[in-house]
C-alpha cells in the first residue's frame, strides 16, 4: 500500500521563501510523481506543532515530516508515544529509534557563494542581510565569510539584520533598505538570508546594478543577469528521498548531516547566472567545492563553538 | 570608530527614504484624530493599499491605476471604519484592531488567491513609480558636498517621497489656516460647541476620515510599489502602529508629527550604520540589541524633553447630543 | 430610538448572537468563494474547538493565555491607561519564570517550583511595565508610545539574552534548556482523562480565580473604585484625594504582572522552555478580548474561549480543507471584532421596531 | 402682530422622564421673554428643541406664524435663531477669533477673513462696550470673559431671536448688568429674546413677560408688570419660598482654622494670592465675596489640599496643616479630610463627580477608604441605605440611587455633593459656589443645610459671587481682588456699594 504522509511546517508556514517552502517543494515533487499524497499543517507556535504532530500520528500516518528546529521538543516527545510512526526533523535534532534527523552544512554552501562573492565584487566589500540574529543564521554569515576571506583576505564584510520579531521574515522593505545603506558603503555583492525579506535585498541589487545572492531554493530566475548565484539548502531532497524512501521500504532512523558531499548544500549555477560567473570564478568554486569534499578545507560551523574564525 | 564611518550623508538619504510610510499614514491618523476619530487601523490601511495598488499595478501594468485603486480600497476602509465610529457610535479602538487584524489575513488570502506565490504579488518589473531625476543632476554629480545634496538627497527619490514631504506644510496649512481645519479641530476638541456653531459634526468626521483614508493609502503604495517593487504578506510589519506614536510624539500638530517620523527615520538609518562597528566606550554592540535605538531614544526623548501630550479633548467620544 | 430602551435579554444574548452570525455570514462567503462548503466547514470547525472534547481543551488552553493578557489590558484600561504594552510584558514574563526555572527546576519539588514560575512571571511581567508607569505617571509621557517602544525594546533584549545565553550548547533550536520534569503545571487530563493529551492545565483554573478577583476587586473593592474614578475623572480623583501617580504606576504594575502570568500557561503548561517570540501575539490578542470583553470578567472570558476556539479550530478545518488558509481565520478574527465588538448595536433599531410593533 | 416664536403642544420624552409635556405658547416679536423654573422643569430641553438639537416628539413650531420643521442647529442658525447654552459651547483651546468664526468662515481661506472678522469684532466691543481680547484663547479666560465671547458670537451672527439659557448663572452683579444692557440694545433692534434664569429679580428687572415652567408643563405665563418675585416663586415651587431663613445667633466658638500670611505663585511666578491672613471659627460662616478669579478658587483649592501653597502658616484645630516637604498635592485632600476638612468643589461637574457613575457611587467619592470593610471591600447593601436616607434628607430627585448622576440636573447634582460632604460630619466646611445654577427652591434648601450646619458647630468658609447668598448666609464678609483681602465686614454692615468698591480693589481706608 502507499505510505501516508504528512508535513508539518513551522511558524514561517509553507510560502516562507525559506526551508518550509522548500520542503514544500519536494513533498510536491514526489506527489507529482508518485500519486501519493501528503497532509499538510503548519503549526504557529511549539505548542501547536506537538498538537498537530500527534494529531497526524494518531491518523497513523506513515511518517511525519517536521520542518525546522523550533520543532525538536515536539517530535522528541510525540515520537516517544507512537513507536509506530515515522518521524523526519529538519533543521534540526531529537532522540529516538523512529526518528531521523537531517540537518544541513549551511556553512559549506555559504563557503562557495563566499568565493564567488569574492571574486565577483569589484570593490572588494561584500554584504550580509539576515533576518534575525540567531545561530542558524550566523552559521550562514560566517560560512559566507570565511570563503570570501579565503579567497581575497582583505575582503570587507558587512553584515546587517532585518530585526527581532517573526515581522522580520517579512519585511522587503528593510531588506531593501538595507542593502542600499550597505551599496553606500561600497558593498556591491551582498547575500541575502532573510526569507522574504531577502526579496527585497534582491530587488534592490536588480535596482542599483550589483549583485545580489539567493539563498534555500535556486532564486537565480528572479532577477535573471543580478543573482550571482544562490546557495542552495536541499531541505526539498531530504524531504523528496524520505517520502520516497518510505515507499520503497529503505527509510532509515538516525541523523544525518548533509554537506556538498552529501548533495544538502551547494551553490547554483544555470541558464539564469551563466554569464555572471566567469570561467576564472567557476574555477575557483569548483575547487573549493571539491576541496571540501575531499575533507582538505574545513568550514567551521559557527554553531559548533558559538563563534566565527574570521 | 571615525565620524566618516557613520556616513551621515548615507544615513540622511536614508532618512529621507524611509520617512515616507511614516509620514503619509501620520498625516493621515492626524486628521482622523484632529477630528475626534482615534485611528488605530493604519495598519490594515497601509497593508490592504499595498496589496491592492501592487496587484492592481501588476495587472494593468501602470502604477498609478495601483495608486489609484489602493486609494479606493483604503478609503473605502476608512469609510467602514467612520461608519462604526461616527454612525454606529461603536468604540473606536475596537473597530481599527479589527481592520488591522481583519486585513493581515485577507491580504494573504486574496493574494494567494490569485496569484499563488505564498502571499505574494508577482515582481512588478517596469510597473513601478520612477525617480525625480533633478535637471542638470549628472553635471553637478562630481561637485563635493553640493553634487551630493542635490543629485543623491534633494533629488533622485520617488514622486510619492516628494509629495509626503510637500504634504506636511499643506497639512499645516489646512489643519490651522483652513475652513476645513477650524471645523475638524473643533470637531475634535469640543464636538458640543462646534455643532452649536452650525458644524454638521458627523459630516465632518467622515470627510476627516476619508482625508485619512486616501493619505494612508500613499503608504502602502510607498511600500509596495517604490519600495519593494512587490507586496508580502504583513509587510507593513508595523508601520502603522510606528506612525501613530511619530503623531502622538508630535502632539498631534503636523510639524512635530513629521519630525517624529524623521527621527524614526534618522535612528533606523544610525541603527543599520552602527550595526557591527566597533563604537568608542561601548564597543561593538550585537546587532539584536542594535535593534532598538530608535525606541529607545524615543522613550528618551518623549520622557526628558517632551511636555506632557494633550490629545484632542474629544478623542475617541462618539458625538451624541445629550449631556 | 434609544440603545437603553433595549430590554436586558436583548442587549444581553440577542445582540451578540446577531453580531456573531453576521461575522460568520460574511467568513462563510469568503469560504464558498475559496471553493469550499461553509455548513461543513462551520460543523468541523465546531466540532473541532468546542464538541470534541480534546479539541475543547486546547481552546481553553489557549484561552488561558488569552484570559491573562485580556486581564492585563482591560484593568490598565480600568484606569484610562491603554496599555499595548502586553506582549513585550508577557515575553519578559516568560524571562522571569524561566530564569526561576533554571535556578530551581532540579532541587526544588514541583509544589515549590509553581509558585517560584508565577511569582518570577509576574516579577518580571510588572519589571517591563513599569517604566512605562512611571513615565506616564510622573513625567506625562504617553502610555500607548511608551508601551508600544517597549515591545520593540523587549524583543531586542529577548532575541539577545536568548541567543547569547539561554541556547544550550550545541542546540539548534533558539530556546533554553528544557526544564525538569518537576517544573510542570499539573494537567487537567489527569482528573477528567476525556481531554486527552491536552495541555490544558491548572493555568486555566487560576485564570478563572484570577477573573473572579478581578471582579471582585474592580467593582466592588475601595481600591477598585479608586482605579475607575482615577480612568473616568482624573479631577473628581485629585479632589477623592487619590494618589493619581501611585495609582497608575500601581496599576501598571499589576498589569505587567498580569500578562507576564499568561507565559506560564503556555511555558509550564505545555513547551517547558522558553523560546524566541513564544508570545506570538497573544498580548495583542488581549486587547481585542479586553475590548470586545467590555473589560467585563465574563466578558474577557467568553472572548478568551472564542479567540482560542478560533485557533483551535481554524487547525483542523485547514487540515481538512487545505484550500482554505489559516490565514482566513486571521480574518475571520478580525470580522468577529468588529461585529461584536465595535458594531455591537448594528441590530439595535431592527429589534427595536419589532418589539414596538408587537406592543403597539 | 405675529409672534416671533410660537410653541404648540410640544412633548418630548427622555426615557421614562417627560422632559415637556404639551407645552403651548407663544413669545411676541421684538420683546425680552423669561422663562423659569425649577431644575429640570425641561428648559433647556424645550429651547433645545427649538435650536434644532433636540427632535420634539410631538407638537410644532412656528416662527413669524410658519410652521418649521428645525432638525439641525444649522437650520436654526439659518432661521436667524441664536442660542447661548447653560454649558458654554466653546472650544478651549482655539481663539475668541476662531470661536466667533467656527461655522460661520465666510471661505475656504481663513487668513483673509480673519483679518476682517477681527476688526469687525473689536468694532463690536467698543459699541457693546464688551471687553474681550479677539485674540486670547478661550481657556485663559475667566468664566465671565467666556460668557462674553458666546454674547459676541451672536451679535456677529446677527441672530433675530437669541436664546440666552442662564447666563448670568457665573456673573457677577456688574457683569449682569453689562449684560442687560446688551439686551436692551438688542431690544431696540427689533430682536426677540427669550431669557432662562433661575434669579427672579432678573426676570423682573429685564422681561416683559415670563412663563414659568414645573415637571415639564407650562404653569402659567404673565406680563412682568403685572407679577411679583413671590408670585413667580410660588407658581415655580408649588408653594412660598423663604427669603430670609431663620438662624441662631451669631456665638462663634474656638479658632478652628488660622490663615497667616500665606502666598501662592504659579510655575511662571506669577502672584495668585499674596498675604492672604484671617481665623475662622467654629459656628460661624465667612464667606468671600469677589469677582471670580480674583484668587477664591485657588485659596479653596489650598484649602482643601487640592494645591500647595507656596508659603504660609495653616493652622487647623492647633496643628499646621500638612503640607510640608510635599512636592506635590497628590492625595493630600485626603489627608484633610480625614482632619475633619469637607469641601464641595465651586466646579462640581469637574471635580466634585464622576458623571459616569451612578448617584450611589458619587456618594463614596472621597470617602471610600472610610466605607469599605476589613477586607478593603464595599458593602453595596448598606451603601446604598446609606445614599438613599441623603437623598431622602436633602429631597435629591429622582431618588434613585441608580442613576447616572449625569443625568440628574444640575441642582440635584449639587445637593448630591453637599449631602456627601455634610455627612462626613466635618470640623471645616468649604463651600465654593453652591448655588450656581441651582433653582430657588433647591437653593433654599441648600441654604438652610448650610445654616444648620453652622448652628451645630461647624466652621464654614464660602466663597460665592452672588452678594444675595452671601448677605443670606454669612456672618463675616471677606472681599478679595487680585488675590489680596482687600477688606472684611461684619455681616451688620453689609452694604452693596462698598462690597462693589472693595471686589474693584478699591481700599476704604
Ligand atoms: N439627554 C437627556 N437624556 C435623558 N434625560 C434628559 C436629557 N436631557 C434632559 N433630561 C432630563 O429632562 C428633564 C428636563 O431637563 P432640562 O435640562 O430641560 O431642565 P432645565 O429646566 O433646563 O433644568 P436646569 O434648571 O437645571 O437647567 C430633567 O429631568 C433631565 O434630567
Ligand atoms: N458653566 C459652568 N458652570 C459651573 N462652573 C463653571 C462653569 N464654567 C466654568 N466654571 C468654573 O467656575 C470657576 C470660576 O472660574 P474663573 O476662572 O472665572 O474664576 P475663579 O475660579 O474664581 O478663579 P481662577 O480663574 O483663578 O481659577 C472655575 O473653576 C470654572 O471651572
Ligand atoms: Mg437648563
Ligand atoms: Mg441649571
Amino acid at each position: 500500500a502507499d505510505p501516508k504522509l504528512g508535513i508539518v511546517y513551522d511558524a514561517g508556514g509553507k510560502f516562507d521563501k525559506s526551508f518550509n517552502q522548500s520542503a514544500f517543494e519536494g513533498a510536491s515533487r514526489f506527489k507529482k510523481e508518485t500519486n501519493i499524497n501528503f497532509i499538510e499543517v503548519q503549526a504557529s507556535s511549539d505548542t501547536q506543532a506537538e498538537q498537530m504532530l500527534r494529531g497526524l500520528a494518531r491518523k497513523n500516518l506513515d511518517l511525519i515530516a517536521s520542518i525546522g528546529f523550533a520543532q525538536t521538543q515536539a517530535v522528541q516527545k510525540v515520537a516517544k508515544e507512537f513507536p509506530k510512526v515515522h518521524f523526519v526533523l529538519i533543521d534540526g535534532v531529537a532522540q529516538g529509534a523512529n526518528v531521523n534527523s537531517v540537518t544541513f552544512k549551511e556553512e559549506e554552501g555559504s563557503y562557495l557563494v563566499g568565493v564567488a562573492a569574492a571574486m565577483a565584487s569589484k570593490s572588494k566589500k561584500l554584504g550580509f542581510v539576515g533576518g534575525i540574529d540567531i545561530p542558524l543564521i550566523r552559521a550562514f554569515a560566517c560560512g559566507y565569510e570565511q570563503g570570501a576571506k579565503a579567497t581575497y583576505p582583505k575582503v570587507e564584510v558587512i553584515q546587517n539584520m532585518v530585526g527581532t520579531t517573526a515581522a522580520a521574515w517579512n519585511d522587503p522593505a528593510k531588506g531593501g533598505e538595507l542593502a542600499r545603506s550597505q551599496f553606500e558603503r561600497g558593498v556591491d555583492v551582498v547575500f541575502a538570508v532573510a526569507g522574504g525579506s531577502g526579496l527585497g535585498t534582491l530587488q534592490t541589487a536588480k535596482e542599483k546594478g550589483k549583485l545580489g545572492i539567493g539563498v534555500d531554493s535556486n532564486q537565480n530566475h528572479l532577477y535573471p543577469g543580478s543573482i550571482l548565484t544562490s546557495m542552495v539548502k536541499r531541505v526539498d531532497n531530504a524531504i523528496y528521498d524520505s517520502f520516497m524512501q518510505m515507499k520503497n521500504g529503505t527509510w532509515k532512523a538516525g541523523v544525518t548531516a548533509k554537506g556538498l558531499k552529501e548533495g544538502g548544500v551547494d551553490w547554483a549555477l544555470d541558464e539564469n547566472n551563466r554569464k555572471l560567473i566567469t570561467p576564472e570564478i567557476e574555477k575557483r568554486v569548483l575547487g573549493a567545492r571539491k576541496d571540501i569534499i575531499d575533507g582538505k578545507v574545513k568550514v567551521i560551523d559557527y554553531r559548533a563553538g558559538n563563534h566565527c574564525p574570521v | 570608530m571615525t565620524f566618516a564611518d557613520l556616513h551621515l550623508d548615507s544615513v540622511l538619504v536614508s532618512t529621507v527614504r524611509n520617512a515616507p510610510v511614516l509620514i503619509f499614514a501620520a498625516m493621515a491618523g492626524l486628521f482622523a484624530e484632529r477630528s475626534g476619530v482615534i485611528d488605530i487601523g493604519l495598519e490594515g490601511k497601509i497593508l490592504a493599499s499595498a496589496f491592492v495598488s501592487a496587484a492592481v499595478a501588476f495587472a494593468t501594468q501602470n502604477p498609478w491605476y495601483g495608486v489609484a485603486a489602493g486609494m479606493a480600497v483604503s478609503a473605502a476602509l476608512a469609510m467602514l471604519q467612520a461608519y462604526v465610529a461616527i454612525t454606529q457610535k461603536g468604540n473606536q479602538l475596537v473597530g481599527g484592531i479589527a481592520i488591522n487584524i481583519a486585513m493581515s489575513g485577507l491580504t494573504f488570502v486574496l493574494a494567494q488567491f490569485f496569484f499563488q506565490q505564498g502571499g505574494r504579488t508577482p515582481d512588478l518589473g517596469q510597473a513601478r513609480l520612477f525617480d525625480v531625476v533633478l535637471p542638470g543632476s549628472a553635471a553637478v554629480e562630481h561637485i563635493p558636498f553640493l553634487g551630493w545634496l542635490y543629485a543623491h538627497l534633494i533629488g533622485g527619490h520617488s514622486v510619492l517621497v516628494y509629495l509626503a514631504f510637500a504634504l506636511v506644510p499643506l497639512v499645516h496649512w489646512v489643519i490651522y489656516h483652513s475652513r476645513f481645519g477650524l471645523r475638524l479641530r473643533a470637531c475634535g476638541e469640543n464636538p458640543h460647541a462646534a455643532d452649536a456653531a452650525g458644524v454638521n459634526v458627523e459630516r465632518q468626521r467622515y470627510l476627516a476620515m476619508l482625508v485619512a483614508g486616501v493619505l494612508c493609502s500613499f503608504s502602502g503604495a510607498y511600500l509596495a510599489i517604490v519600495q519593494s517593487g512587490f507586496f508580502l504578506r504583513d509587510m507593513s510589519a508595523g508601520a502603522g502602529y510606528l506612525a501613530l506614536t511619530a503623531m502622538v510624539f508630535g502632539n498631534w500638530r503636523p510639524v512635530y508629527t513629521f519630525l517624529g517620523c524623521l527621527m524614526f527615520g534618522f535612528f533606523g538609518a544610525v541603527q543599520i550604520q552602527i550595526e557591527g562597528v566597533e563604537l568608542p566606550v561601548v564597543g561593538r554592540i550585537p546587532g539584536s540589541l542594535i535593534q532598538m535605538v530608535p525606541y529607545v531614544v524615543t522613550v528618551i526623548v518623549l520622557a526628558g524633553l517632551m511636555a506632557k501630550s494633550v490629545a484632542p479633548k474629544a478623542l475617541g467620544t462618539p458625538f451624541v447630543k445629550s449631556r | 430610538m434609544n440603545n437603553h430602551d433595549l430590554p436586558r435579554w436583548a442587549t444581553a444574548f440577542v445582540l451578540p448572537i446577531l453580531n456573531l452570525l453576521s461575522a460568520m455570514l460574511v467568513a462563510a462567503g469568503v469560504i464558498y468563494l475559496l471553493g469550499e462548503s461553509p455548513t461543513e466547514s462551520l460543523g468541523i470547525l465546531l466540532h473541532s474547538a468546542i464538541l470534541n472534547p480534546e479539541g475543547l481543551g486546547y481552546t481553553l488552553f489557549y484561552a488561558s493565555s488569552f484570559v491573562f493578557t485580556g486581564l492585563s489590558v482591560s484593568i490598565a484600561m480600568q484606569a484610562g491607561l491603554f496599555n499595548i504594552g502586553s506582549e513585550g510584558q508577557m515575553y519578559f514574563g516568560g524571562l522571569g519564570l524561566t530564569l526561576a526555572m533554571l535556578a530551581f527546576d532540579s532541587t526544588l519539588p514541583t509544589w515549590a517550583l509553581i509558585p517560584a514560575a508565577i511569582a518570577g512571571a509576574a516579577l518580571f511581567g510588572a519589571l517591563w511595565a513599569c517604566v512605562p508607569g512611571y513615565l506616564q505617571a510622573k513625567r506625562g509621557s504617553h502610555i500607548v508610545v511608551t508601551t508600544i517602544m517597549f515591545n520593540f525594546i523587549c524583543a531586542s533584549l529577548m532575541n539577545f539574552i536568548i541567543v547569547k545565553y539561554l541556547i544550550p550548547a550545541g542546540e539548534q533550536n533558539t530556546a533554553s534548556r528544557a526544564f525538569s520534569d518537576a517544573a510542570a503545571m499539573p494537567l487537567l487530563n489527569q482528573w477528567f482523562p476525556v481531554l486527552g493529551e491536552t495541555p490544558l492545565n491548572i493555568s486555566f483554573l487560576i485564570a478563572l480565580v484570577a477573573l473572579v478577583i478581578y471582579g471582585v476587586v474592580v467593582s466592588r473593592s475601595a481600591w477598585g473604585f479608586k482605579l475607575r474614578t482615577v480612568g473616568q475623572n482624573p479631577h473628581a480623583a485629585h479632589y477623592a484625594g487619590i494618589r493619581l501617580s501611585k495609582m497608575i504606576i500601581t496599576v501598571m504594575l499589576i498589569s505587567g504582572a498580569l500578562a507576564g502570568l499568561g507565559s506560564v500557561n503556555s511555558i509550564l503548561g505545555s513547551t517547558h522552555y522558553l523560546s524566541l517570540n513564544f508570545v506570538g501575539g497573544a498580548g495583542f490578542i488581549g486587547i481585542a478580548i479586553a475590548l470586545m470583553g467590555r473589560q467585563h470578567p465574563l466578558g474577557i472570558l467568553l472572548s478568551a474561549v472564542l479567540f482560542g476556539a478560533l485557533i483551535q479550530g481554524g487547525f483542523d478545518l485547514s487540515l481538512e480543507k487545505p484550500n482554505i488558509p489559516t490565514e482566513t481565520f486571521i480574518f475571520i478574527q478580525g470580522l468577529i471584532i468588529l461585529f461584536c465588538g465595535a458594531m455591537e448595536y448594528f441590530y439595535a433599531p431592527a429589534i427595536i421596531a419589532v418589539l414596538k410593533r408587537k406592543k403597539g | 402682530m405675529q409672534p416671533a416664536v410660537e410653541f404648540r403642544a410640544i412633548s418630548k420624552q427622555f426615557g421614562a422622564v417627560q422632559a415637556n409635556a404639551d407645552v403651548s405658547f407663544s413669545i411676541a416679536k421684538g420683546s425680552i421673554h423669561g422663562l423659569v423654573g425649577e431644575n429640570g422643569a425641561g428648559k433647556s430641553t424645550l429651547m433645545s428643541i427649538l435650536y434644532g438639537y433636540y427632535r420634539a416628539d410631538s407638537g410644532q413650531i412656528l416662527l413669524d406664524g410658519q410652521a418649521q420643521s428645525i432638525r439641525t442647529s444649522q437650520e436654526a442658525i439659518r432661521l436667524g435663531i441664536g442660542m447661548v447654552h447653560q454649558h458654554f459651547m466653546l472650544v478651549e483651546n482655539m481663539t475668541v477669533l476662531d470661536n466667533v468664526m467656527l461655522g460661520a468662515e465666510g471661505g475656504f481661506k481663513l487668513a483673509a477673513q480673519r483679518a476682517t472678522v477681527e476688526a469687525q469684532l473689536r468694532a463690536i466691543c467698543t459699541r457693546y462696550r464688551l471687553d474681550v481680547d479677539p485674540l486670547a484663547t478661550i481657556a485663559e479666560l475667566s468664566v465671565g470673559a467666556q460668557q462674553r465671547v458666546e454674547i459676541l458670537k451672536q451679535i456677529y451672527r446677527s441672530a433675530n431671536i437669541l436664546i440666552l439659557d442662564e447666563p448670568t448663572a457665573v456673573l457677577t452683579a456688574q457683569e449682569t448688568a453689562s449684560l442687560f444692557d446688551i439686551l436692551r440694545l438688542f431690544k431696540e433692534q427689533g430682536k426677540t429674546i427669550i431669557l432662562i434664569t433661575h434669579k427672579l429679580q432678573e426676570i423682573l428687572d429685564i422681561t416683559d413677560t415670563v412663563t414659568v415652567m414645573r415637571g415639564g408643563r407650562v404653569i402659567g405665563a404673565v406680563p412682568t408688570a403685572g407679577t411679583t418675585k413671590e408670585e413667580l416663586a410660588n407658581m415655580m415651587v408649588g408653594r412660598p419660598i423663604e427669603n430670609n431663613l431663620p438662624r441662631a445667633p451669631y456665638h462663634p466658638g474656638a479658632p478652628v482654622l488660622t490663615v497667616e500670611n500665606l502666598q501662592l505663585q504659579d510655575a511662571q511666578h506669577v502672584q495668585l494670592l499674596a498675604d492672604i491672613g484671617f481665623t475662622l471659627r467654629a459656628g460661624e460662616i465667612v464667606a468671600i465675596a469677589g469677582v471670580s478669579g480674583n484668587g477664591q478658587s485657588e485659596l479653596m483649592e489650598i484649602l482643601a489640599g487640592m494645591r500647595l501653597p507656596t508659603t504660609g502658616k495653616l493652622t487647623y484645630l492647633g496643628q499646621e496643616l500638612p503640607y510640608g516637604r510635599r512636592h506635590d498635592a497628590d492625595g493630600l485632600p485626603l489627608a484633610f479630610r480625614e482632619l475633619g476638612i469637607a469641601h464641595v468643589p465651586e466646579d462640581r461637574l469637574r471635580d466634585g463627580v464622576v458623571k459616569s457613575f451612578s448617584v450611589m457611587h458619587n456618594t463614596i467619592l472621597g470617602y471610600q477608604d472610610k466605607l469599605k470593610n476589613r477586607w478593603g471591600l464595599f458593602d453595596f447593601k448598606a451603601i446604598a441605605a446609606r445614599c438613599a436616607g441623603l437623598m431622602k434628607k436633602f429631597d435629591v430627585r429622582p431618588a434613585n440611587g441608580d442613576l447616572r448622576i449625569g443625568l440628574l440636573s444640575g441642582g440635584n447634582q449639587q445637593k448630591v455633593v453637599i449631602a456627601r460632604e455634610v455627612l462626613a460630619q466635618p470640623k471645616l466646611m468649604l463651600v465654593g459656589q453652591p448655588t450656581r445654577g441651582v433653582d430657588i427652591g433647591t437653593i433654599e434648601s441648600i441654604h438652610t443645610q448650610l445654616l444648620a450646619l453652622r448652628d451645630a458647630g461647624v466652621a464654614i468658609l464660602l466663597v460665592s459671587v452672588e452678594l444675595e447668598e452671601v448677605r443670606a448666609l454669612a456672618d463675616r464678609i471677606l472681599v478679595m481682588c487680585g488675590g489680596r483681602i482687600t477688606g472684611e465686614l461684619k455681616i451688620e454692615e453689609f452694604d452693596t456699594t462698598r462690597i462693589g468698591l472693595l471686589m474693584g480693589g478699591m481700599h476704604k481706608s
